[in-house]
């Protein structure tokens, strides 16, 4: 519905191909229809952006659902408001990878990573909760898997690549390009150990939720219009070469800027995963993941999913 | 203008450096001090100046400050106390800015005291460009532009080479003798102390004691002159002083 | 000699005393101000003001929990380490990396700046760039430093030692230039021996500026402590803290940044204690 | 005078001049060594001679590229950022922080250090709490400083402005402290007032060690920089080298690194000269 | 042992210092040279101790240096060059280190040289505990210890207070009378050069040259009593060098 009323709001963004709903509905105008004038704010990680979203500096954001995000919650600072990025399984999801070395030395299956080296960005993030999901399910203890904190995505590539941890999990197109180098085998993917994996959410602010709801949903319904594009483009392919071409040149303003588009194509569109229709949630992976943050102690013990989401917004399941 | 050194003793913390020191200092009469290193002549002075208080004894002003005299006590330092970073003219200049004296009239003052220490031509000269002794005659024109009715005079001449010595001597008599001023002049040179001391005041090792005042009565224009005439009493004052001066040069700094 | 009147001795005792006339005054004092009073019960009581003021806003939610836990929360955190015994864990890792770090920084350290100290040579080729890769931030290099160190012991000290090298060169150096050169002549002047004139008057006469340096370089060591303990640490307290920043956990953050400042103090307490020992005879 | 004899005064020609026995030798010389010879060229030669040494190691393989990109290299991706016109971009972003935290951190920092200077009591209530806040690593407190000041500038220039607070507040009252006392004393035998003494003896006389921490706080604010622009920076060299780092392009990562020590020798050889100039003064 | 100073000249970059000095120094004799500011005397008695290298000219040893001296040309500088994290005994043990002289063997030496000078109370103390007199006893004790053939001494009581000053100047006469040493032993006070020297070297303002050498032949032993005859020689050379002192000191510095 058009709104008179003009809203500038501050996206954040990480230079990911899981936020390109934002800059398609940006791109494509979905926001002005909803009245929002879009301003995007770079983030190199998820959890500044989740403390600026706290601190007012930021409104809407994207992004995993962490140990920082829980902690930000329950001091009532932000809420989940729909859901993004998710395994799904007629889609290809995040892979197990290990390095070249740990395969030759007898690491080909998940089960086999017991004692291994895995690594993470930082404690509470996604892929630590993905290690542990690997590790109750092959049934070996979770201490059994070594995690090194690396604090960034680059600096685990580094080290998976120079066989300095053993094993990581990651979306398919940053997996897809390290297997095909020499030096990082695949050996399973995550949808086999977490079911409907929620990776990452749709949050703003607890002051939007209460104070400006009617932007939060303007905000989703314009988000919904650029996930369904994303979707069809480059998820179902059910759209026109020639329309997907444009959208990979819209995505290609924030994501892989340093390569030309030439290069950047390939990229954008491999290994993209689904983002749910009109953010839907999948409330039943937050709370697995709750769950799991608690038993690990990575946020206070009376944390809630309540808390953490509010489920007015967008239909969960 | 009169000062009443009067039963000052001081001490600072445990050590006890100075006993009931008493004496005048008359208008226009120069009066030395000398005794051994570490005796209390500098705290003498600093109190004497208002820069310190005695624990006992008080320090007295009787009479009037000549008219025009902006700062009656004034001190000329062992260091010279020049500031670094201000030319000769800067440096006399300081001393007046804080009474307002500013322009042409501070011009005419730094003009008369720079002619009078013989360092017109130096004017625009930073102090590490100058030989010490040139150093020591900016401070005393320093001095001589607040018209001070006493001088104070901690050891003035001891860094200087005993040549260039030999040079302010004779220039601090001739100033004396051209406008007589009074001071106090501590020194551990007696043949300084005989050249310029009306009286000379001996104080004892630490703690500081007045052991003797001595008067000279030849006029000091003369004293060049007729310094084999002096001899004895300079070494009377040696006399008086070798075994002090011996002892405490033996003490050994208590410091741990 | 008639004009020169010596006056018979007379004891201190019989010195005349002079009668203050009734106008007299004192001298004014003038020689106030500029010297330091030694308030030191002020500063322990700054401290435990700021806290109490800062837990009160806490309390009564001036300060919002987001943008500073409560002291006492601190305090807990503080507890919680204690209890589960992980605070011995944490400075035992992150001790290791700086002792390690530090020593061969500073043995490093000390040696080339010797160098350049005593060889034109070496001063002339190695002092620019010193300079050059003085100002650079070693948190830049992390990325090389994983490749070329590793992720385990070796890039954290390596980060450390990196830290420390330069700051002890630059000081050592300064104080041989700084060596009184009256000394060395005096040294040259009884024919000693270059090797004696190094051992027995350049070197404890740079040590003052060599300590002071460590000082310096013990307090670089411990901010690069967090930065160094970003690759792939499990344990530290630079890694306690960003593990804290991570999940948020403001109350755990200002924890580990007071156990840093206890340990920057801890340490130059010790360099102090350093200095008196070994400085003793300086006045 | 029957012993002492004054020969007639004979002028410097008619000095007798000695005979030199035949056995005679020179005096051994024994004054050499630990003087520098200026060497200037040997600086350029060795910086030359490493980066051929370096180039030659890339080229033939020696040096994994993986480990160290080639100087070439790394000049190449100098060369784009100028053809791009991105090196003003960058420049003009880290120079601007720079500049902004840099002067109010050192406006702050002198005008604390001077208090702490003159004021017993904010001395002994402050100078506790400089001591105990100085060995915090900034980069410790980026989450809450993203919370405190933003994530636009505002965050940035609080970073370096409190790193180059610290260092300038201890420069400033240690210069404050060294300043020689005697010559306060001369002020106030004179009669100058507190003002006087402060404005025209205390504050020259403690300019040169703030100047020497100006030229600590400005490589401190270099090394800042970077932990600076973590936060949500697109542009600056700090973003640059992340940026490098994070895409491990190890060719823009040397050049943003030889970037920032550039910007840092330049920072200090203007502060060198600015010395020169305020400190002419000094012998 | 005697040493030969032939037609030394010196420049340091553009200034020149030094203009064709040439004098001898016999055994067991002391030349005092005196001379301004800046003429160059430290530089000269650089020459002479080996330390530096005249820019032409130079200087010659003839005859043997007697048996068991360790170091025949030694200095004592005006600044006691004493090492301050050594005591005492540390100071003068580190000249005979280097010898090889150890344990028993430097102890006796340090034993009889701390007695010579009156120091065998302080052989444990640091430097920093001690006056300026007692520093400059240590130096000599250390120079002592090594057995000199020549003391080179540069204005070795110029730091000290001119009562210790005094003491000390006794105290030289006294070592000297004992143990003829040579030395050559610069000054600018003219008092202590009418007291130590057997020849005087007076020279003139930078280029220092060689203005007159003046001899004194009272015995050294008997000057302090008669002062007053060697009154005219000291102002003799004053008459020498008052102008030229008072043109060095108002030299400006060219420091830019
Ligand atoms: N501010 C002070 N605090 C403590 N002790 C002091 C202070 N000033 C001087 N003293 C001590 O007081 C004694 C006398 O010092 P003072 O400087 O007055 O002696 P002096 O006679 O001037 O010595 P000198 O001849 O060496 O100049 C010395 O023992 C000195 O250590
Ligand atoms: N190493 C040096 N390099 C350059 N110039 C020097 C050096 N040493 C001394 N000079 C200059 O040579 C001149 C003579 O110096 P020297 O120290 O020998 O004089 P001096 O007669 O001992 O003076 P003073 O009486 O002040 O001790 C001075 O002008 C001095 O500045
Ligand atoms: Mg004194
Ligand atoms: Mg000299």
């Amino acid at each position: 519905p058009a709104n008179a009323q003009e809203d500038t709001v501050q996206i954040g963004l990480l230079s990911l191909t899981s936020h390109a709903p934002s800059i398609i509905a940006e791109a494509k105008g979905y926001f002005e229809e909803e009245g929002i004038t879009a301003e995007f704010v770079s983030f190199q990680a998820a959890q500044p952006m989740a403390v600026a979203i706290a601190s007012g500096d930021v409104d809407f954001g994207v992004t995993a659902i962490t140990g920082g995000l829980i902690s930000l919650a329950e001091r009532g600072a932000v809420k989940v408001i729909g859901g993004a990025l998710q395994e799904t399984p007629e889609i290809e999801g995040q892979k197990i990878l290990v390095s070249r070395q740990a395969h030759e030395d007898g690491v080909t299956t998940p089960a086999d990573l017991a004692g291994r080296r895995f690594g993470i960005t930082t404690a509470g993030s996604s892929f630590h909760y993905m290690a542990h999901k690997i590790a109750d399910a092959e049934g070996f203890d979770r201490s059994e898997l070594s995690l090194v904190t690396l604090n960034s995505v680059p600096a685990v590539i580094a080290s998976l690549r120079s066989g300095q941890i053993d094993a990581w999990s990651i979306v398919p197109n940053i997996a897809g390009g390290l297997t095909r180098g020499e030096d990082v085998v695949e050996i399973g993917v995550i949808a086999d150990y977490v079911e409907d994996y929620q990776v990452t959410t749709v949050f703003t602010s607890t002051d939007i939720v209460e104070n400006n709801p009617e932007l939060a949903e303007r905000f989703l319904a314009g988000f919904s219009k650029g996930v369904a594009d994303y979707n069809a483009a480059l998820v179902d392919k059910t759209m026109s070469e020639e329309e997907t071409a444009e959208i990979v040149a819209m995505i290609h303003e924030y994501v892989y800027t340093d390569r030309p588009l030439e290069d950047a194509d390939p990229a954008i569109r491999a290994g993209a995963m689904r983002i749910n229709e009109n953010a839907r949630l999948n409330l039943g992976s937050v709370e697995d993941q709750m769950e799991w943050f608690k038993s690990e102690d990575l946020v206070p013990a009376e944390a809630t999913v309540e808390n953490l989401v509010d489920t007015s917004f967008v239909e969960t399941f | 203008m009169e000062l009443m050194i009067e039963n000052v003793s001081h001490h600072y913390g445990e050590t006890h450096v100075l006993e009931d020191i008493s004496f005048t200092l008359k208008d226009g009469e120069i009066i030395c001090i000398i005794g051994p290193s570490g005796c209390g002549k500098s705290t003498l002075l600093r109190f004497i100046g208002g820069l310190e208080q005695p624990t006992s004894g008080q320090v007295l002003i009787a009479g009037e400050a000549p008219s025009g005299s902006l700062n009656p006590l004034t001190y000329i330092f062992q260091d010279f106390a020049l500031l670094p970073w201000r030319t000769v003219e800067g440096n006399v200049s300081l001393v007046l800015e804080d009474h307002g004296i500013h322009g042409s009239r501070a011009n005419a003052i730094i003009n008369d005291v720079l002619a009078r220490t013989k360092l017109a031509d130096f004017r625009k000269a930073l102090p590490r460009q100058l030989s010490g002794g040139m150093k020591q005659r900016v401070a005393i024109a320093r001095a001589l532009a607040v018209n001070p009715a006493v001088m104070l005079m901690d050891e003035p001449l001891s860094a200087l080479d005993s040549q260039t010595r030999e040079l302010l001597l004779d220039d601090l008599v001739e100033l004396w003798s051209r406008e007589k001023f009074s001071a106090c002049y501590v020194t551990h040179n007696l043949a300084e102390a005989v050249r310029l001391g009306h009286k000379i005041v001996v104080l004892s090792r630490r703690p500081g004691r007045v052991r003797q005042i001595v008067e000279i009565d030849m006029p000091l224009g003369e004293r060049f002159e007729r310094m084999g005439e002096l001899e004895e009493t300079q070494r009377h004052l040696w006399n008086l002083m070798r075994e002090e001066a011996r002892a405490a040069d033996m003490e050994l700094a208590d410091v741990a | 000699m008639s004009l020169d009147t010596t006056h018979a001795p007379v004891t201190s005792a019989a010195v005349p005393r002079p009668v203050a006339p009734s106008g007299a005054r004192p001298v004014p004092f003038r020689g106030g101000g500029f010297r330091h009073k030694p308030l030191g019960f002020v500063g322990p009581l700054v401290f435990v003001a700021l806290i109490a003021l800062w837990e009160l806003g806490s309390r009564t939610g001036f300060i919002s929990p987001i943008a500073l836990p409560a002291p006492s929360e601190a305090f807990a955190a503080f507890m919680d380490l204690v209890q589960t015994g992980m605070l011995w864990t944490h400075l035992e890792a992150s001790l290791y990396r700086l002792v390690v770090g530090w020593t061969f920084g500073s043995l490093l350290g000390v040696s080339v700046g010797l160098a350049i100290g005593l060889f034109s040579f070496v001063r002339a080729g190695f002092l620019p760039l010193v300079s050059a890769l003085f100002p650079i931030p070693k948190i830049a290099l992390l990325p090389l430093f994983i490749v070329w160190f590793g992720i385990g012991e070796g890039s954290k000290v390596a980060t450390i030692l990196f830290g420390t090298f330069f700051p002890t060169v630059i000081a050592t150096y300064g104080g041989v230039d700084n060596v009184d050169r009256n000394l060395i002549r005096m040294g040259q002047s009884f024919g000693l021996s270059w090797l004696s004139i190094v051992r027995k008057i350049i070197i404890p006469g740079a040590l003052p500026a060599i300590l002071s340096g460590f000082r310096i370089s013990a307090s670089i060591a411990i901010v690069l402590l967090v930065a160094a303990e970003m690759i792939g640490a499990e344990f530290g307290i630079g890694a306690y803290i960003l593990m804290a920043g991570a999940l948020f956990a403001t109350d755990q953050l200002i924890c580990g940044v007071a156990m840093l400042s206890i340990l920057g103090l801890t340490i130059s307490f010790f360099i102090g204690k350093a200095e008196k020992y070994f400085l003793n005879w300086r006045t």
